[in-house]
């Protein structure tokens, strides 16, 4: 047990590890388009964590850097994937994942 | 003091994470999805990421979820279908994950040693320094990440308009 | 000795094979006299060259060859178109071209109202022109191809009526048993290279010559026993005669020419020419001896049962030939070449008279539909009367001699040979006498009107019939071993085979023409033995069940239904179906649904993080 | 020159029946017979020089193609691909006239022109193989030859004989394709250990002992290759798409496919296997001779149960390539110039029997044996020429295929006894399903057509045309061999000292007794 | 740190081509915004293509004096040239596809042509880019305008899955790219590939090996995602098939020709000191990728299908070639991908004429449009390798690497594969020209002028490649010196 005042940057780590996994679970198991896109965001939240535990260790700005453009593709990613999805919405009246799949083998 | 609020902000992420995962409602998803982006601000100000911290609770937790929150207003998205038609992640997707977390904490374990305490205060980094080196040695990603939003616009505008001429 | 000047052998076969070719291209435009006037004209021409040459030639006491063009060169084999003449094979000229023009003659009043006059002729030709060319060889591959030559030609010849199913059934069947015979004499030639490293005769002999005696086996016997195998398939011995009796589907002639004189002693004449060899390899000698024997009596066996006059005198030259064949396997070659050349004269009389009566009924050739012609046709019976008793044996015709010569060896090499060889002798005069008996003596019992034939088909009878009445004093074995002294002969030897021979005439005259009734009752005594004789000891269907049959079905079955479809067609669909169902799985595999492709990912990103961790992956 | 004009006048031929005269049956015609007649010609222009010197290449042209890896162009033509060569422009020739009619009935929108195209297509393509003094431009012009059989038998072929045009073509295309593919992959290594593609380069480097393959290289390259080689061939077991093509191609295409196709794989065999990878090649002596025999032995039982005349045809090719493949692998000057001979031979006697199979089929829109029967009182000529051919590809002496067969299993015999028996047993299935189709096809009583008795028209004298020089080779080659063996023989024995080059085991030499005792190894 | 942050003139003009696709790209749509009406605007694909054309003559003029710019971000050097000079001028042939095909639709704006050229920015930045951030927002920029352009008829359902499945796995997988990145920074503390590839090469700070090869693997599946390489291949026949015919074309050619590039650059450089670790395994995923793309496309009865697992299998040579891990590989990789995006774009591009695409519906074109099937099977023929198509050089460079890597067993089975893949082209030509046409289908309309320049070039280019590749070759051989 590390003293009161100082938390090993691996539990960073191992924190944005989990919430990594959580992402990707959730974009397993989740069947509405919309949430499975979230979970998508939480995996990109994830690795900002990590991003800037790292760049507190080096004591460098560049993996805030990172964190921030990521935010700008994370923004730009949903604008065009909330649009994707309308579109989707639009033609099969159905947000429902596991029903998009006319396109197989 | 940071161990215990690292531990809260910590548990509080992974809960949300979790219900964002076993919700079966969106917007429920979308909350615990906020929640999670909240905790993670706190722990970036714990690693002294001040603008970050600001920045991921503006942009992210702000404008992107309100966003998603919209879409899922405007398709009132009721709760999803109780079965999945996917054998594979169902078969595999637990041992699947569990093998990849297994395999991830391992591996951070392996090189934890060689990490340091992490103290409140070690490394502070404010907008100055952050928007120096943006305008200095970033500059060309973050002309670039213009052409990002542009391209964003435009597909906006390409999907959702009324209808192609 | 100075070789003598260049007799231009290569004129000899020429001349046949021009006839040949002129009626094979242009005969069809030609009318019959002048058909017949190049056929005849052709071998005439030979003959009379032949005889040239001999004159030319002297005493032959060393072989003249003559080396014409090359023909296969490979590394250090060389084979050339080399044509020789010796004692041995004089004879054979002589016989073949003599013989040969008779029939001939004989054939232009035979075959004159047959379709595909041209092509009779032309095809009889080009026969001719393999004959010699087989004769003349002076190395085995050229012989090899007169032996395969005149086997085409008798394919030809038989298939004449081709309209006719069992025509060609019985030409395919000579070729192909021919062929089976050809498998050991070319396995023989391939030895013959590999060993001595040449074909040209005198080289063989001479390095055969220089290898030892084998008394129990050894390449020489190897060598001796494919040879015979050849052999036996050329002249219708012990297991290979079956094509012959079939053969006389063709024209008479066909059968004088082929089938009784000229073709069918090619095997004697072979084993004649390689004695270097079979002297070195008794074995080999004692199979000839025996084959021969078995292939005499037992076709004088199934000739007496036969009713087709054409076939009982097949079955009659199937046993000669067993008896020349017996001559060789005990040494005496130079008695067996006289036996040839008699046997050539009488045997041909006897087709050529079959075929006289054959005509003169219009076709008929069963026996029991014949009967006292001998008052319709005198000339043709009394030729036949003489031709039978040439080769029933009966002193002082040419049967007797070369015959007894024969016996006389076989004395000397193995007493018991000669026991049978006498039976057989008598044998033999009992269904030739039987023949001719039914044939000419008692009443006719047929429905045509019986006539004698035109003086074109009955002179060359009349020749022939003097040849087989003086053909014994031809000098023949005396100028093939002149170095053998005249052994005197044996009277008691000679005392019994004649009176066999008189025994087969009058028991064939008790049973046919004094109380024919006694012929049925005998036949029945004889039950079992008696059906499997007239069945031609089942030997034709024992055959077929044993070789053809199998082989076609096995083909058809086995191969054609079984392997090709599953082994071959397999390798190449076995290819396909397996990468197809490579392909089938990734397609389940692709269901379409995001998630499931995301557990793909997943998946993939799990390998190659544990690989790249753990360090080298395949490696 | 003339050896490259012969390449590129037929493609000259090609380009323009595809092109100008696509539609124009007549005009493509007159086209497609006068360039593989001035190829023919061409061909026949490199006679004096080869036969001077036949080791020496002739007619030989070396341009850079490629600078890296550095291919060149480079043709060149000797005493064993000479009369290849020939025969390939004398069989397209023929297998344009025969085509004459059949194009002439084409519908214009079948494409009469480029049906003539693809054959002088084909015909440039195997010359090329035959030509090519460049292991890289070897294969290229090996699987050229593809394109053409490809679309040839796939929109011109005949669904008949229990397989269609199209399942045909693609099986052809697919096996030989994916066989020789690994070809490719062992030509690279060739290059990459000797650093050129030249192949009287790599020769002399293996001969001077710069270059070597070892036993364990030389293995895999020897499969490689010989997988290739024994599918175009093809050989037992490989044969699976001859039947099927042969019996689904128009005519025109199988007189040169039967006749030349199949002599590009034992060509390779003959021209590079045994020099390139002796050891491997003599240590598979036995497995590929025993293949050879199987080929020999079951092609002749299959052809016997056939009742389609063009697949019977297609099995007797497989048993007579089987003999030219025992040949080669007999390691023994008679074998290899039996082999060389019979190749030439087989190619025109096939060519023939293919030919005179058009022509029944052209007679009766049929080539089932069981539809024909009673031709020779009718056609005559027809059956004789039949007759004639069938004989001298039976091995009947005094005609061509006697005098290869006999070398072949002569060398075989050499090499050992046994193959030369079963062999021999193959020359007796080679005469029963020969004759027997030959009377069941044109003796008896005249088979009944629709229309009562069918009647057989005799050759045309265009017919004649076509099959006299065909026939008149087959004696030819039958009576005078020294000036055609000649040639192969004296490359042969080049061939033979190669494979004799740093060969680990002991060889064989040609002389009688010590082979009897090498025989033993 | 200096304050002054502008870089030298030079360093501007090494960004110059991205610059002036941006510039037409806004230009493009605000000229679209001043006339509303189609008819007003027949110009769009014209100032497209003059776009592209600027474009390509400043990547020509820049890559004279090659260098680095904007503080090592970017890096200008042969290679770059190449598949600037390559992705370039796929866009150029998509302008010239779609625009007919677009019009018969009514679905022709400005915006899709803007979208063309920044997508095409974000390509050739991945060539260009020398550091891990601007790899990943180069694969964005293209990814994210891919994504748009799959979907970009929006009315058509197979269009809006397909845009759906890219854009979910594609960002799916850009995380586990991102962690890679992450990871590496983590451990190395720099981005820059160079300083990586220092930092790795040196005993003394080279960090946690393990760790490290978790990071670049997570990288190498982003990557694979995009190269459509096995086990990451699966979204690519649909896409391909959900896709409108042009943009399949350009997806599979131009996006994957950058990610190769990209591949290149960060294995070959930044992480060639693991390069034991990665190598085997991209010779398994090679191996992999030939066969799920051939045996696959086996069942498959609609041709854009086939052709989007014919481009798996295609990235599956090219791997082969990656994993000699030499510089005759490289150059092999680059000649086989320029060989590929043109034989592979005029397929599509024959495609794109036709409204339905199964296999069926190509029976009988050689009747009916004899040309059209010439060109088809001139483009076939090179997919399947025969000789004398640039295909056929293709394959041969490439199995050539890999023997001369001593890669036996993967050259064997890939030649094997290549072979397989023969039957499925086989299939489209065998329509074309031994079935008969279907009922009642009259003769195709002529195909517009551009569709007919886009094929009659690609043939040419295919057949003059394919009888003397040398130029090219010596091309991509000098491209293929990678600026360390």
């Amino acid at each position: 047990m590390p003293a009161m005042n100082a938390v090993p940057l691996s539990w960073y780590l191992i924190l944005s590890a989990i919430l990594f996994s959580l992402g990707v679970a959730g974009f397993l198991f989740r069947r509405n388009i919309i949430t499975v896109f979230m979970s998508i965001e939480l995996m990109l939240n994830a690795v900002n964590l990590s991003f800037v535990a790292f760049s507190h260790q080096l004591r460098q700005v560049d993996g805030q850097i990172f964190t921030f453009f990521v935010m700008v593709v994370a923004a730009a990613e949903a604008a065009v994937g909330l649009a994707i999805i309308l579109t989707v919405f639009k033609n099969r009246q159905t947000l429902t994942i596991d029903e998009v799949s006319s396109l197989k083998n | 003091m940071e161990l215990p609020v690292f531990l809260l902000f910590a548990f509080i992420s992974i809960a949300c994470g979790v219900s964002l995962v076993v919700q079966r409602h969106p917007i429920a998803s979308a909350l615990s999805l906020i929640g999670v982006m909240g905790s993670i601000a706190v722990l970036y100000l714990l690693l002294g990421a001040e603008f970050i911290a600001a920045v991921q609770l503006i942009v992210y937790a702000g404008a992107i979820m309100v966003l998603f929150i919209f879409v899922i207003m405007l398709l009132n998205a009721g709760a999803e279908s109780p079965m999945g038609k996917s054998w594979p992640s169902r078969l595999f997707g637990i041992p699947l994950l569990t093998v990849f977390l297994a395999l991830l904490a391992y591996l951070i374990q392996t090189y934890a040693p060689s990490l340091p305490n992490v103290r409140f205060g070690a490394m502070t980094t404010g907008a100055g320094e952050l928007g120096r080196s943006l305008f200095t040695k970033y500059l060309l990603p973050f002309e670039v990440t213009s052409v990002l939003v542009l391209i964003a616009i435009l597909g906006a505008v390409v999907l959702a308009r009324k209808e192609i001429d | 000795m100075p070789t003598p000047a260049d007799q231009a052998l290569w004129l000899i076969p020429l001349f046949p094979l021009l006839g040949a070719l002129l009626n094979g291209t242009l005969g069809r435009r030609f009318g019959k006299p002048l058909i017949s006037a190049i056929a005849i004209g052709a071998c005439g021409l030979s003959f009379l060259w032949v005889i040239k040459t001999l004159m030319a030639l002297g005493d032959l006491s060393a072989p003249h060859i003559e080396r014409n063009f090359t023909w296969i060169a490979s590394g250090t084999l060389n084979i050339g178109f080399d044509l020789a003449v010796d004692r041995l094979s004089s004879v054979m000229l002589l016989v073949v071209t003599g013989v040969g023009t008779l029939i001939h003659i004989y054939a232009v009043g035979y075959m004159d109202h047959e379709e595909g006059f041209w092509r009779f002729f032309s095809y009889l030709n080009l026969f001719m022109f393999f004959m010699l060319i087989l004769v003349l060889a002076q190395n085995f591959l050229l012989l090899f191809v007169g032996w395969e030559g005149v086997g085409l030609c008798s394919y030809l010849l038989i298939g004449f009526y081709f309209l006719e199913k069992f025509a060609g059934d019985a030409a395919k069947k000579a070729f192909i048993v021919n062929r089976i015979g050809d498998f050991g004499f070319s396995l023989a030639i391939l030895l013959m290279v590999v060993n001595f490293g040449s074909l040209d005769m005198t080289k063989v002999f001479a390095e055969a010559g220089k290898l030892p005696a084998e008394p129990n086996g050894g390449l020489l016997t190897a060598i001796a026993l494919l040879l015979l195998v050849g052999a036996c398939g050329k002249s219708a011995q012990v297991p290979l005669y079956v094509w012959l009796p079939d053969a006389m589907a063709g024209p008479t002639p066909v059968s004088a020419l082929i089938h009784a004189a000229t073709m069918v002693t090619a095997g004697v004449y072979l084993v004649a020419r390689s004695s270097t060899i079979f002297n070195l390899a008794p074995l080999a000698m004692e199979t000839v001896a025996v084959i021969g024997l078995i292939t005499a009596v037992l076709a004088a066996l199934i000739g007496v049962a036969q009713n087709d006059i054409k076939k009982v005198f097949a079955y009659s030259t199937v046993s000669q030939l067993g008896y020349m064949f017996l001559g060789l396997g005990v040494g005496a070659y130079s008695a067996g070449i006289f036996h040839v050349v008699t046997h050539a004269f009488f045997k041909a009389l006897l087709f050529l008279g079959a075929g006289s009566v054959i005509h003169g009924l219009h076709g008929e050739q069963d026996l029991r539909n014949m009967g006292g012609l001998r008052s319709k046709m005198p000339i043709t019976f009394w030729c036949l009367l003489l031709a039978a008793m040439a080769i029933g044996g009966i002193p002082p015709l040419s049967g007797f001699w070369s015959k007894d010569a024969i016996l006389v060896a076989a004395h000397h090499h193995a007493p018991w040979m000669y026991w049978v060889g006498v039976a057989t002798a008598g044998l033999t005069a009992f269904y030739v006498f039987r023949a001719i008996f039914m044939c000419f003596l008692g009443e006719y019992r047929g429905k045509a009107h019986p006539h004698e034939s035109p003086a074109i088909m009955y002179l060359p009878l009349v020749v022939l019939a003097l040849l087989s009445v003086s053909g014994g004093y031809l000098p023949v074995m005396e100028w093939l071993n002149p170095g053998a002294a005249e052994e005197h002969h044996d009277m008691f030897l000679i005392v019994t085979s004649v009176v066999a021979g008189f025994a087969g005439l009058f028991a064939a005259y008790y049973f046919y023409v004094a109380n024919p009734a006694a012929a049925a009752s005998a036949g029945a005594a004889f039950g079992a033995f008696g059906r499997a004789v007239s069945n031609k000891f089942y030997v034709d269907e024992a055959y077929d069940a044993a070789v053809v049959h199998p082989l076609e079905q096995g083909s058809r079955a086995v191969l054609n239904g079984g392997v090709e479809p599953v082994l071959i067609n397999g390798i190449s669909n076995g290819a396909t179906a397996l990468t197809r169902s490579f392909g089938s799985l990734f397609r389940q595999l692709q269901g379409g649904n995001i998630r499931s492709y995301a557990v793909y990912i997943l998946l993939g990103a799990v390998l190659f993080i544990g690989l790249m961790a753990s360090g080298g992956a395949t490696r | 020159m003339f050896l490259l004009f012969s390449i590129l006048i037929p493609l000259a031929g090609f380009l323009a029946c595809v092109t100008l005269f696509r539609r124009n049956a007549s005009t493509a015609f007159q086209v497609a017979l006068g360039t593989s007649g001035l190829s023919l010609l061409t061909t026949l222009a490199l006679v004096p020089e080869v036969t001077q010197n036949p080791t020496r290449l002739a007619s030989a042209l070396d341009w850079n193609w490629i600078s890296y890896p550095p291919i060149h162009f480079h043709l060149g033509v000797d005493g064993l691909s000479l009369w290849l060569i020939v025969a390939t422009a004398l069989l397209t020739l023929i297998a344009i006239g025969s085509a004459s009619t059949y194009i002439g009935a084409l519908p214009e929108e079948r494409n009469p022109g480029v049906f003539l195209g693809w054959l002088l297509f084909l015909q440039a393509a195997i010359t090329g193989v035959f030509a090519a003094q460049d292991l890289f431009l070897f294969y290229v012009f090996f699987e050229l030859t593809l394109v053409p059989c490809l679309f040839l038998m796939g929109q011109w072929g005949t669904d008949q004989g229990g397989s269609t045009r199209t399942g045909a073509a693609v099986q052809f295309f697919l096996y030989t394709f994916a066989a020789s593919i690994l070809m490719l992959g062992g030509i690279i290594y060739v290059f990459l250990k000797s650093g050129t593609f030249d192949y009287r380069n790599i020769l002399s480097q293996l001969a001077a002992g710069s270059l070597r393959f070892t036993p364990a290289e030389q293995a895999p390259l020897f499969l490689a290759f010989f997988l290739a080689f024994a599918v175009k061939t093809p050989l037992f077991p490989f044969h699976s798409w001859q039947a099927n093509a042969y019996a689904t191609s128009p005519t025109a295409l199988t007189i040169v496919m039967a006749g030349m196709m199949g002599k590009l794989g034992t060509y390779g065999l003959l021209r590079f296997v045994l020099p390139l990878f002796p050891t491997a090649a003599r240590a598979h002596v036995d497995m590929v001779s025993s293949l050879a025999i199987l080929a020999i032995l079951y092609g002749g039982l299959m052809a016997i149960v056939q009742p389609n005349l063009k697949r019977l045809l297609a099995y007797s090719s497989l048993s007579h390539l089987g003999f030219v493949v025992l040949g080669i692998f007999s390691f023994h000057q008679n074998g290899l110039d039996g082999a060389s001979y019979q190749m030439v031979c087989h190619a025109i006697t096939t060519g023939a029997l293919f030919l005179m199979a058009g022509y029944l089929e052209s007679r009766r829109q049929s080539s089932e044996i069981a539809d024909f029967g009673g031709i020779a009182t009718q056609a005559p000529w027809l059956s004789s020429a039949f007759l004639f051919v069938a004989l001298a590809s039976s091995g009947l002496p005094m005609l061509s295929n006697f005098v290869g067969e006999y070398l072949i299993l002569q060398g075989a015999a050499y090499t050992g006894m046994p193959y030369a028996v079963a062999a021999a047993v193959g020359v007796i299935l080679s005469a029963v399903y020969l004759l027997w189709a030959y009377q069941r096809t044109f003796l008896g009583k005249p088979s009944q057509g629709a229309a009562g008795e069918q009647r057989y028209l005799d050759l045309e004298p265009r017919e004649v045309l076509l099959a006299a020089p065909l026939l008149a080779l087959t004696l030819w080659l039958g009576i005078q061999s020294p000036p055609f063996l000649g040639p192969q023989s004296a490359v042969n024995a080049k061939i033979l000292e190669q494979t004799k080059m740093n060969v680990e085991f002991r060889v064989n030499n040609d002389t009688p007794n010590e082979t009897a005792v090498a025989n033993a190894d | 740190m200096p304050t002054n942050a502008l870089p030298a003139p030079e360093e501007m003009l090494r960004f110059l081509p991205e610059m002036l696709l941006v510039l037409f790209a806004i230009g493009l749509m605000v000229w679209e915004a001043f006339h509303d009406d189609p008819s007003e605007r027949p110009g769009m694909p014209a100032v497209a293509i003059i776009a592209i054309g600027l474009a390509a003559l400043a990547t020509i003029f820049v890559g004279a004096n090659p260098g680095l710019a904007f503080r090592r971000m970017l890096v200008v050097d042969g290679f770059t040239t190449f598949f600037r000079l390559l992705t370039l001028s796929v866009g150029a042939l998509t302008v010239l596809t779609a625009n007919p095909f677009l019009r018969k639709r009514h679905a022709e704006s400005g915006e899709f042509y803007s979208l063309l050229l920044l997508s095409l920015v974000g390509q050739s930045l991945m060539a260009a880019s020398n550091e891990l951030m601007m790899v990943f927002l180069g694969i964005e920029i293209s990814s994210i305008s891919s994504y748009i352009l799959a979907g970009y008829l929006r009315d058509n359902k197979f269009a809006n899955e397909a845009a759906l499945k890219y854009f979910l796995l594609g960002s799916f997988a850009t995380g586990f790219l991102l962690y890679g990145i992450a990871w590496t920074y983590g451990l190395t503390g720099v981005t820059n590939l160079s300083d990586i590839a220092a930092v790795l090469g040196n005993p003394d700070i080279a960090p946690n090996a393990m760790m490290m090869g978790a990071a670049a693997a997570m990288i190498l599946a982003g990557l694979c995602f995009k190269i459509s390489a096995a086990p990451f291949q699966v979204w690519a026949p649909d896409v391909y098939q959900g896709s409108p015919s042009p943009v399949s074309a350009f997806l599979s050619a131009a996006p994957k020709a950058a990610a190769f590039a990209t591949i290149l650059r960060l294995f070959f450089t930044a992480f060639d000191p693991l390069a034991d670790r990665w190598l085997p395994l991209l010779g398994a995923v090679a191996l992999l990728t030939m066969i799920i793309g051939n045996c696959a496309a086996l069942w498959q009865t609609d041709v854009k299908r086939i052709l989007g697992y014919s481009s798996i299998a295609n990235a599956g040579y090219v791997l082969v070639a990656v994993a000699a891990h030499s510089t005759l590989g490289i150059s092999a990789v680059l000649f086989y991908l320029a060989v590929y995006s043109i034989m592979n774009f005029g397929a599509f591009a024959v495609v794109s004429l036709r409204d339905e695409t199964d296999v069926k519906d190509f029976d009988g074109l050689a009747r009916r449009n004899p040309g059209l099937a010439a060109l088809m099977t001139v483009f076939l023929a090179s997919l399947i390798g025969l000789p004398l198509t640039a295909g056929f050089f293709g394959k041969f460079y490439i199995f050539k690497s890999a023997i001369d890597a001593e890669l036996y067993w993967l050259a064997g089975l890939g030649l094997l594969a290549s072979a397989i893949a023969a039957y499925y082209y086989l299939r489209i030509i065998m329509a074309m020209y031994t079935k008969p046409a279907a009922e009642g289908s009259e003769p195709l309309p002529t195909p517009a002028l551009s569709v007919q320049a886009v094929l009659w070039i690609g043939a040419a280019a295919v057949l003059g490649i394919g009888m003397f590749p040398s130029a090219l070759l010596d091309w991509a051989t000098k491209s293929s010196a990678l600026l360390r």
